[in-house]
């Protein structure tokens, strides 16, 4: 009998960014397992009473295995695990476990590392525009991971971070990027689902770097590099451990080492020198030869935060809110 | 970048991102002046911009793009003008489903466009013009659809307030029966009036995909279709005032994005509460004159005509 | 040959119970041969549509849950836009609502005290009115147009939410995330169905409506608010001023979309998120009038706008439709809806060209 | 082309509305330089055969000749083409715009607007009916309005011109003129359409008169060999009964009294009340005359409470100051109005008349416990209403729009007099309204008055003040003359004084009264 596969998406899938991504996930395990498989998903599905429904609704009609993809489902997830003792869940981004429930995440904040190694080195003005969605934690790492990065090249650059309040509107990231580079910057990086901001990167004639995407076709030009968000092999390997009654309930959070995250091809007009530096940090990090929050780490107002020697732990990860040094600006509390 | 080199380019971000509020909200206007209120705008929005995007991709041409988004908008004006108008249901109501039709189908259609590029508009610079320092990419080095935005306004303000026309489309709009009476055909001039809102939005929808982002993304317009429609309200349906009004809310849009970038300790939510703010304390300052509203306003918005004859 | 409308004398009794069904009617045809088209068995997918959604208990009492916040502010709505309030902030005044009663709810967590409920529905109905005073300040101390007023307020709300979420108000053992804390059983809705999520705030919102109609049909105040609508100078003329009038109605509004807000996030939410509603304060306005402003039919019209968001969602699940096809689906019903309501008051009337160049 | 084939000829018109043969058969001739009175009851189908003719309504059969040959009206600009212009009874107009653009919008082939500027000037001033052409019709009185409409049709130099109720808004000096402008057309060649419920105008200006009743055409009489009361029965087809005056029943008592209202008008264009004061004793009937424009709405706003004012004691009514009051605590005192303007103010057009016997009666008879609306005992009153003013209607459930004007009109009169108030105020109180309705609203009113109350009425209908008021008073530039008996009044010269004239030498003013 066929495995039915089910996956939430926050935004539609003709976003080009988050749940895009989620889809072509969804797309390689149909191709991997062929016939033994059968997905649905439910698109653009509000995390407040919707989820819930939705996500029980895919439980109750024969689905074995389902992704729930924001954060906002947390506990509805949760709820609906209770319910259906015999269906697996997999909750992206989140916290809670149970039995049947497992959660899963990338560690996107190792790619923004790279990216601001690379930026340090092509910045001219110093200044990097960062244009920001929401103050989660998700989106803090990032900021600090490249921040972190950025400086250890270039122990003057600054990154200065517009919040734009919402995760996809072509026009308004655009804007921000548009504003960043008024500032002063040269590089833009963003936490946004769109191209917008990289096609302001382009017509600008500044760097710029894809979210969740290889977005170069947007910007041939501009684009040094993306953080691609791949789940592809994830998904593939839960659906088959479901399949085969290997399913347990874990965490993983997986980097470069298991392909969650990958960076795009490297832009030809970058110095070998540097991409050579970016795929030497890709592999350090792959290894565990270097971590991106190894201390010392000083926080905005120069206290260091984690000593020499120390490198900051998951928990401190998952939960962070404040900014490194070299960040502008407040964190919005 | 030198301070007068950061103005002209804040005032060109002001520029693209007011533009398409400009068409959508002059389009609006011009209906809505005939009498008809139609919420659909951003729907309308969507599928000009899919349309515009699709078509440019395939056939290569920007232009039959954009024309197409007109044609393609405005067939959606017109499916709302024979539900309200023939059909005579309730316009608020099926502008409303106008637009969860609009996203609908402009996703379908746009399925199969997600993640593929498209140049942008050429920019036009008037030969000479544009050369003069601070004046000249202000005003004379744009794509042709900013240029069109703002001819659209003086052009509608010179059809409603100069042509015999733009009289009885006001006409229809302050009274329906009366117009009706004395042989005016209100039903048709409501029909155009809407069609050229519709392909008014198609070309806003349109400069979001092949201009401001040149890009398809579902959704791309973000709300800007709410925002046009309160922008109508907003220029207490003047023409110029709709351009001031664009420009406005854009410029409020992109300084709260540069108040950021220099670091203003304000909360960035808050900031981004500025544009609507102001646009409510500007219509406060605005509206206390109520005999400019009330000569303006169209009497008959939104009510349902139907000769006996 | 051509389409004419005749008025009738008097609207057609029959008609406005016929109509639906003919729209329904209209829909199934059309839904069928679009379904055909794009090569699913029509039958199968209008079953998948509109029928398997509710044919188990469980989907039934989610179609309450999910008429429920539509229901109610839509009632609220009526009353504005019967006597020509254009109240269409309505989301905006459900958000305050949510934020009210769930700054309540976190203030209070850790109390087990049976007053915790009422005192969210109050501040909810409290923070909704405060949203729909502002346009009716500013309506009758500046004329300022009520319509732009409470559609900007709405992203006003939705961003002090989003602010109070991403910060003070999250969850302090939530690891930073934007969410409040899960609110205890002190702050929740009793559930009216065990194994569902159908709480008390449905049976509250049947309640409202049924003293909606009472209130609308049988007092004074019904009465003022249908002639302020109909004839404002009627109205100054019978004594029942204006302003009053603005008043009530985004206050009534204002507060009934505030208490859906507190019953989504007391209901099936049960926390703060960044954002509450999926737009249902829009939505109510189709149901308000697709209901004609009459609360037996805004609570039908919440019915059959609630089904087809739940039918969009059991046919992407399976028949994977993408969820535009869905709202393609939906904005088809919606127009037969509305046009059909024509023949209430109009005959069609079919006139040869012939007959029609005489005249 | 010879006088005898008629310029405008309507052969066998039927038109139905749903429910109701609006025409049926109707057969009219106009002549060349005719002026041809339509007369009728209402409802009785004037309006829409005139409607027809200017092609605003299509008949369902009949044939329509144009001086002899058939022609196709269907829409207002075939008729203008063909020479047709209309006045409308209720006016067409457009209040957000120009006198001018107003204008321009019902010619066809409008000239420029500054070329089309003068000529209104100019054709104004020729035919002594003074336009503003700048200002926006929302800030032009009932008059001025009905001036833009005459003007509109002048501009087009008709050769028949169909005027719906023209004068039910002139002063008689005003309607005079006017009389003076259609003879004078008439004598160029020019036919003209007349359709009034004031049967002395018809008989001082008209040459033939059709009369129809119940959608057709029942008579053809030359009026001048008629009297207004062989009219009016030729009208109704039945003997009318003229009001019965009584005796004035004027007790000492003041109910009703007004003094030194001052009231500056809000805006440039309304018209500012002076040094106004008044007494009305209980039974007795004081008129007012004036021309709308002349400060009557600005005095009913204040009188009514719809426009309160901000001293207390410039309006007391029954012994109780109540010029702070609005119009619904003022009902409280035993105070009732009929206003003007009947649909949309007076009534709610698509509410049933039991709504509309609440709209003002829910007060005076208890028709509201603790905020719940006592349906059956308004539908009881309503009843009452209908049954004692003889308003024809199919029940109190129909809407009060779907009425005529002058059974809608004894309805709202009705009403007010069914609350038996201490203080009525009526305002225009047979505008529009046939003959035998005018007489029994007249009948009624002064019925009330015989039971003691104080009733002040606002008209610009001399005929009416003069026929049915103890004292008379007139109006003019927001100034009001003191009341004499009506013994002391004239019509020609409260005509002068209404539009704010000095007793001058008076043009030598006729009509049967
Ligand atoms: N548009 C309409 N729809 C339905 N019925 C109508 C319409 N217009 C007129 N009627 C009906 O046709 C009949 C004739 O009306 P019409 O307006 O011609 O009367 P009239 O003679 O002009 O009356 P009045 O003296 O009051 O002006 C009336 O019974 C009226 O109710
Ligand atoms: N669109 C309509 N639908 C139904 N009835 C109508 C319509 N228009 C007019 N009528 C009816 O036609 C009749 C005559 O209309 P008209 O406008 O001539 O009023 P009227 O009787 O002359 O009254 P008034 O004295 O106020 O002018 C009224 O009974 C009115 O209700
Ligand atoms: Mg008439
Ligand atoms: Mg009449």
């Amino acid at each position: 009998e066929e495995l039915k596969v089910g996956f939430v998406y926050v935004g539609p899938i003709g976003d080009h960014g988050w749940t895009y991504r989620h889809d072509i996930g969804r797309q390689a395990i149909e191709k991997a397992l062929g016939d033994k498989v059968k997905t649905s998903y439910v698109e653009s599905v509000a995390e407040g009473q919707d989820a819930e429904r939705v996500i029980r609704q895919l439980a109750s009609s024969g689905h074995k295995l389902i992704f729930t993809t924001s954060f906002g489902y947390m506990n509805p997830t949760m709820k609906v695990a209770k319910r259906f003792p015999n269906v697996h869940f997999e909750h992206a981004t989140g916290y809670k476990r149970d039995k049947n429930l497992s959660t899963y995440m990338a560690r996107f904040y190792e790619g923004r590392y790279v990216a601001g190694r690379i930026a340090g080195a092509m910045t001219k003005s110093g200044t990097i525009g960062y244009i920001a969605s929401f103050p989660i934690p998700e989106v803090v790492r990032g900021i600090n991971a490249f921040t972190l990065a950025l400086r250890s090249v270039n122990p003057t650059a600054t990154v200065k971070v517009v919040w734009v309040n919402t995760w996809y509107d072509p026009g308004k990231e655009g804007d921000a990027a548009k504003a960043l580079i008024d500032q002063g910057a040269d590089v833009i990086l963003q936490h946004t689902d769109s191209p917008g901001p990289l096609q302001v990167a382009e017509a600008r004639g500044v760097w710029g770097f894809g979210q969740a995407s290889d977005m170069r076709a947007f910007a041939p030009k501009a684009q040094l590099s993306a953080i691609i968000d791949n789940w592809d092999g994830y998904y593939v390997a839960r659906a088959k451990a479901t399949m085969d009654g290997t399913w347990d309930s874990r965490d993983t959070w997986g980097g470069f080492n298991t392909g969650m995250v990958e960076m795009a091809p490297y832009n030809e007009r970058i110095p070998a020198e540097i991409v050579a530096d970016a795929k030497a940090t890709v592999a350090a990090i792959s290894a565990g030869t270097l971590h991106p929050f190894q201390g010392p780490i000083k926080n905005q107002d120069g206290e260091v935060v984690v000593p020499a020697g120390k490198a900051l732990d998951d928990g401190a990860l998952l939960g962070m809110d404040w900014y490194v040094e070299g960040v502008q600006g407040k964190l919005p509390k | 970048m030198s301070d007068i080199g950061i103005f002209v380019s804040v005032v060109l971000t002001v520029i693209s991102a007011a533009t398409p509020l400009l068409f959508a909200a002059t389009g609006e206007l011009v209906a809505e002046k005939s009498g008809v209120l139609n919420l659909g705008v951003e729907g309308m929005m969507l599928v000009g911009a899919v349309t515009g995007f699709a078509v440019t991709t395939v056939s290569g041409s920007a232009t039959l793009g954009i024309v197409c988004a007109a044609l393609a908008a405005g067939g959606m004006a017109l499916l709302f003008g024979f539900i309200t108008l023939t059909l005579l249901a309730n316009q608020v109501a099926t502008g409303l489903a106008l637009t969860l039709f609009g996203v609908g189908l402009s996703s379908v259609v746009g399925q199969s466009f997600v993640g593929t590029p498209v140049d942008a508009l050429p920019k036009l610079a008037v030969p000479g013009l544009a050369a003069i320092p601070v004046l000249g990419p202000i005003l004379f080095e744009h794509d042709a659809l900013i240029y069109l935005s703002v001819i659209m306004v003086a052009a509608v303000a010179w059809f409603l307030y100069r042509t015999r026309a733009g009289l009885v489309l006001r006409a229809v709009g302050d009274s329906h029966e009366a117009a009706h009476a004395i042989g005016h055909p209100v039903i048709r001039v409501r029909y155009l009036a809407v069609l050229f809102g519709g392909a008014m939005a198609g070309l806003g929808g349109a400069f979001l995909s092949l201009s401001y982002t040149p890009m398809w993304g579902e959704n791309m317009t973000a709300g800007r279709g709410w925002i046009a429609l309160a922008l109508v309200v907003f220029a207490t349906w003047r023409p110029a005032r709709v351009l001031l009004g664009a420009y406005l809310f854009g410029g409020v849009t992109i300084l709260q994005l540069h108040a950021q970038g220099v670091g203003i300790e304000i909360p960035s939510q808050v900031l981004s509460m500025l544009p609507y703010l102001v646009t409510i304390l500007v219509l406060v300052l605005i509206s206390r004159d109520q005999a400019k509203v009330r000569l303006n306003a169209p009497a008959c918005i939104g009510k349902v005509f139907h000769p006996s004859t | 040959m051509l389409l004419r409308l005749e008025s009738r004398r008097a609207p057609s009794v029959l008609l406005t119970w016929l109509t639906p069904v003919m729209a329904i009617a209209a829909t199934l045809v059309t839904g069928a041969i679009i379904f055909a088209a794009m090569g699913h068995a029509p039958g199968q997918a209008l079953y998948t549509f509109f029928i398997l959604p509710i044919n188990s208990g469980y989907g039934f009492t989610e179609l309450l849950v999910k008429a429920t916040p539509l229901a109610l502010i839509a009632l609220g709505l009526a009353i504005g836009f019967r006597s020509s309030v254009w109240n269409i902030g309505a989301e905006g005044q459900l958000t305050l609502g949510a934020v009210f009663g769930g700054g309540v709810a976190i203030f209070t967590h850790g109390s087990e005290s049976i007053f915790i409920l009422p005192l969210m529905m109050l501040a909810g109905v409290v923070g909704g009115m405060l949203w729909g005073a502002i346009p009716a300040y500013l309506k009758t101390r500046f004329n300022a147009n009520e319509i732009l007023v409470s559609l900007m307020l709405t992203y006003v709300a939705t961003l002090a939410l989003s602010a109070l979420v991403h910060g003070p108000w999250k969850d302090p053992g939530g690891y930073n995330f934007p969410e409040s804390v899960l609110f205890g059983d002190a702050a929740l809705l009793p559930i009216l169905v065990e194994g569902t999520r159908l709480h008390l705030g449905s049976l509250i919102a049947l309640l409202l409506l049924v003293a909606g109609w009472f209130v609308l049909a049988r007092t004074l105040l019904g009465f003022q608010v249908r002639v302020v609508g109909m004839a404002p100078m009627a109205a100054s003329y019978a004594g029942f001023q204006q302003k009053r009038m603005v008043w009530i109605a985004l206050l009534v509004s204002g507060a009934l979309a505030g208490l859906a807000g507190v019953f989504e996030i007391a209901g099936p939410i049960g926390q703060l998120l960044p954002v509450v509603s999926p737009g249902y304060g829009f939505t109510a306005i189709i149901v308000a009038f697709l209901g004609r402003l009459h609360p037996l039919g805004i609570l039908i019209a919440a019915l059959i706008l609630a089904l087809s968001y739940l039918g969009g969602e059991t046919a992407q699940i399976e028949m994977r439709l993408p969820q535009g096809i869905t709202g393609v689906f939906q904005g088809m019903i919606l127009f037969y809806l509305l046009a059909s309501d024509v023949l209430i008051r109009y005959r069609l009337r079919l006139l040869a060209p012939a007959a029609e160049s005489r005249s | 082309m010879t006088e005898t084939v008629p310029l405008l000829s309507m052969r066998a018109i039927c038109k139905r509305f749903p429910g109701v043969l609006a025409n049926s058969n109707v057969n009219l001739d106009v002549m060349h330089g005719s002026i041809h009175a339509l007369l009728g009851e209402n409802g009785a189908g004037k309006s829409t055969l005139v409607k027809i003719i200017y092609g605003v309504l299509h008949p369902d059969s009949g044939e329509m000749r144009w001086q002899g040959s058939p022609a196709r009206v269907s829409s207002p600009s075939d008729a203008r083409k063909l020479g047709v212009g209309m006045v409308f009874q209720h006016f067409s107009l457009f209040e957000a715009l120009t006198v001018t653009e107003n204008i321009a919008l019902g010619l066809d082939a409008a000239p420029d607007l500054q070329a089309l500027r003068t000529r209104i000037v100019q054709v104004a001033e020729d035919y002594g009916l003074p336009l503003d052409p700048d200002r926006h019709v929302y800030t032009l009185s009932v008059g001025e309005r009905q001036r833009i409409e005459i003007v509109r049709c002048l501009l087009q130099k008709p050769s028949l011109l169909i005027m719906d109720e023209p004068t039910s808004v002139l002063t008689p000096q005003e309607a005079e003129k006017l009389f003076a402008t259609l003879r004078r057309l008439a004598g160029e060649g020019c036919a003209v359409l007349y359709i009034s419920h004031k049967l002395y105008e018809i008989q001082a200006l008209c040459d033939t008169a059709t009369i129809m009743r119940g959608g057709e055409v029942v008579a053809a009489c030359d009026p001048r060999n008629e009297s207004a009361h062989s009219l009016a029965e030729l009208m109704i087809g039945e003997e009318l009964k003229p009001p019965v005056r009584r005796e004035s029943a004027a007790g000492d008592t003041v109910r009703l009294s007004v003094r030194g209202l001052n009231k500056p008008s809000l805006d440039q264009f309304g018209v500012s009340l002076h040094d106004v004061s008044l007494d009305v004793m209980a039974g007795e009937i004081v008129g007012i005359a004036g021309v709308a424009g002349n400060g009557q709405s600005e005095l009913l706003d204040v009188l009514s409470g719809e426009v309160p004012q901000a001293e207390a004691d410039t309006v007391v009514v029954c012994g109780t100051p109540c010029g702070h009051m609005s119009a619904g605590e003022r009902r409280s005192l035993s105070m009732a109005y009929v206003p003007e303007e009947r649909l949309g103010h007076g009534a709610v057009p698509d509410m049933s008349l039991i709504d509309n016997l609440l709209l003002s009666g829910y007060r005076t008879h208890k028709l509201v416990r603790n905020g719940v609306v006592d349906y059956d005992g308004a539908r009881t009153q309503a009843r009452k209403v209908v049954d004692s003013f003889d308003v024809r209607t199919p029940g109190v459930e129909a809407n009060a729009g779907s009425l005529s004007g002058g059974n809608l009109q004894k309805f709202i009169v009705g009403r007010e007099v069914c609350q038996t108030p201490q203080v009525l105020i009526v305002a225009q109180p047979t505008w529009g309204v046939d003959a035998g309705a005018a007489a029994a609203i007249h009948q009624a009113l002064i019925d009330l008055a015989g039971t003691g109350t104080a009733v002040l009425m606002i008209s610009q209908d001399l005929d009416e003040i003069l026929a049915i008021s103890d004292r008379v008073a007139v109006i003019s530039a927001g100034r009001l003359s003191s009341p004499r008996p009506r013994a002391e009044a004239n019509a020609g010269e409260l005509g002068l004084l209404m539009a704010g004239k000095r007793a001058e030498p008076a043009a030598a003013h006729e009509h049967a009264s």
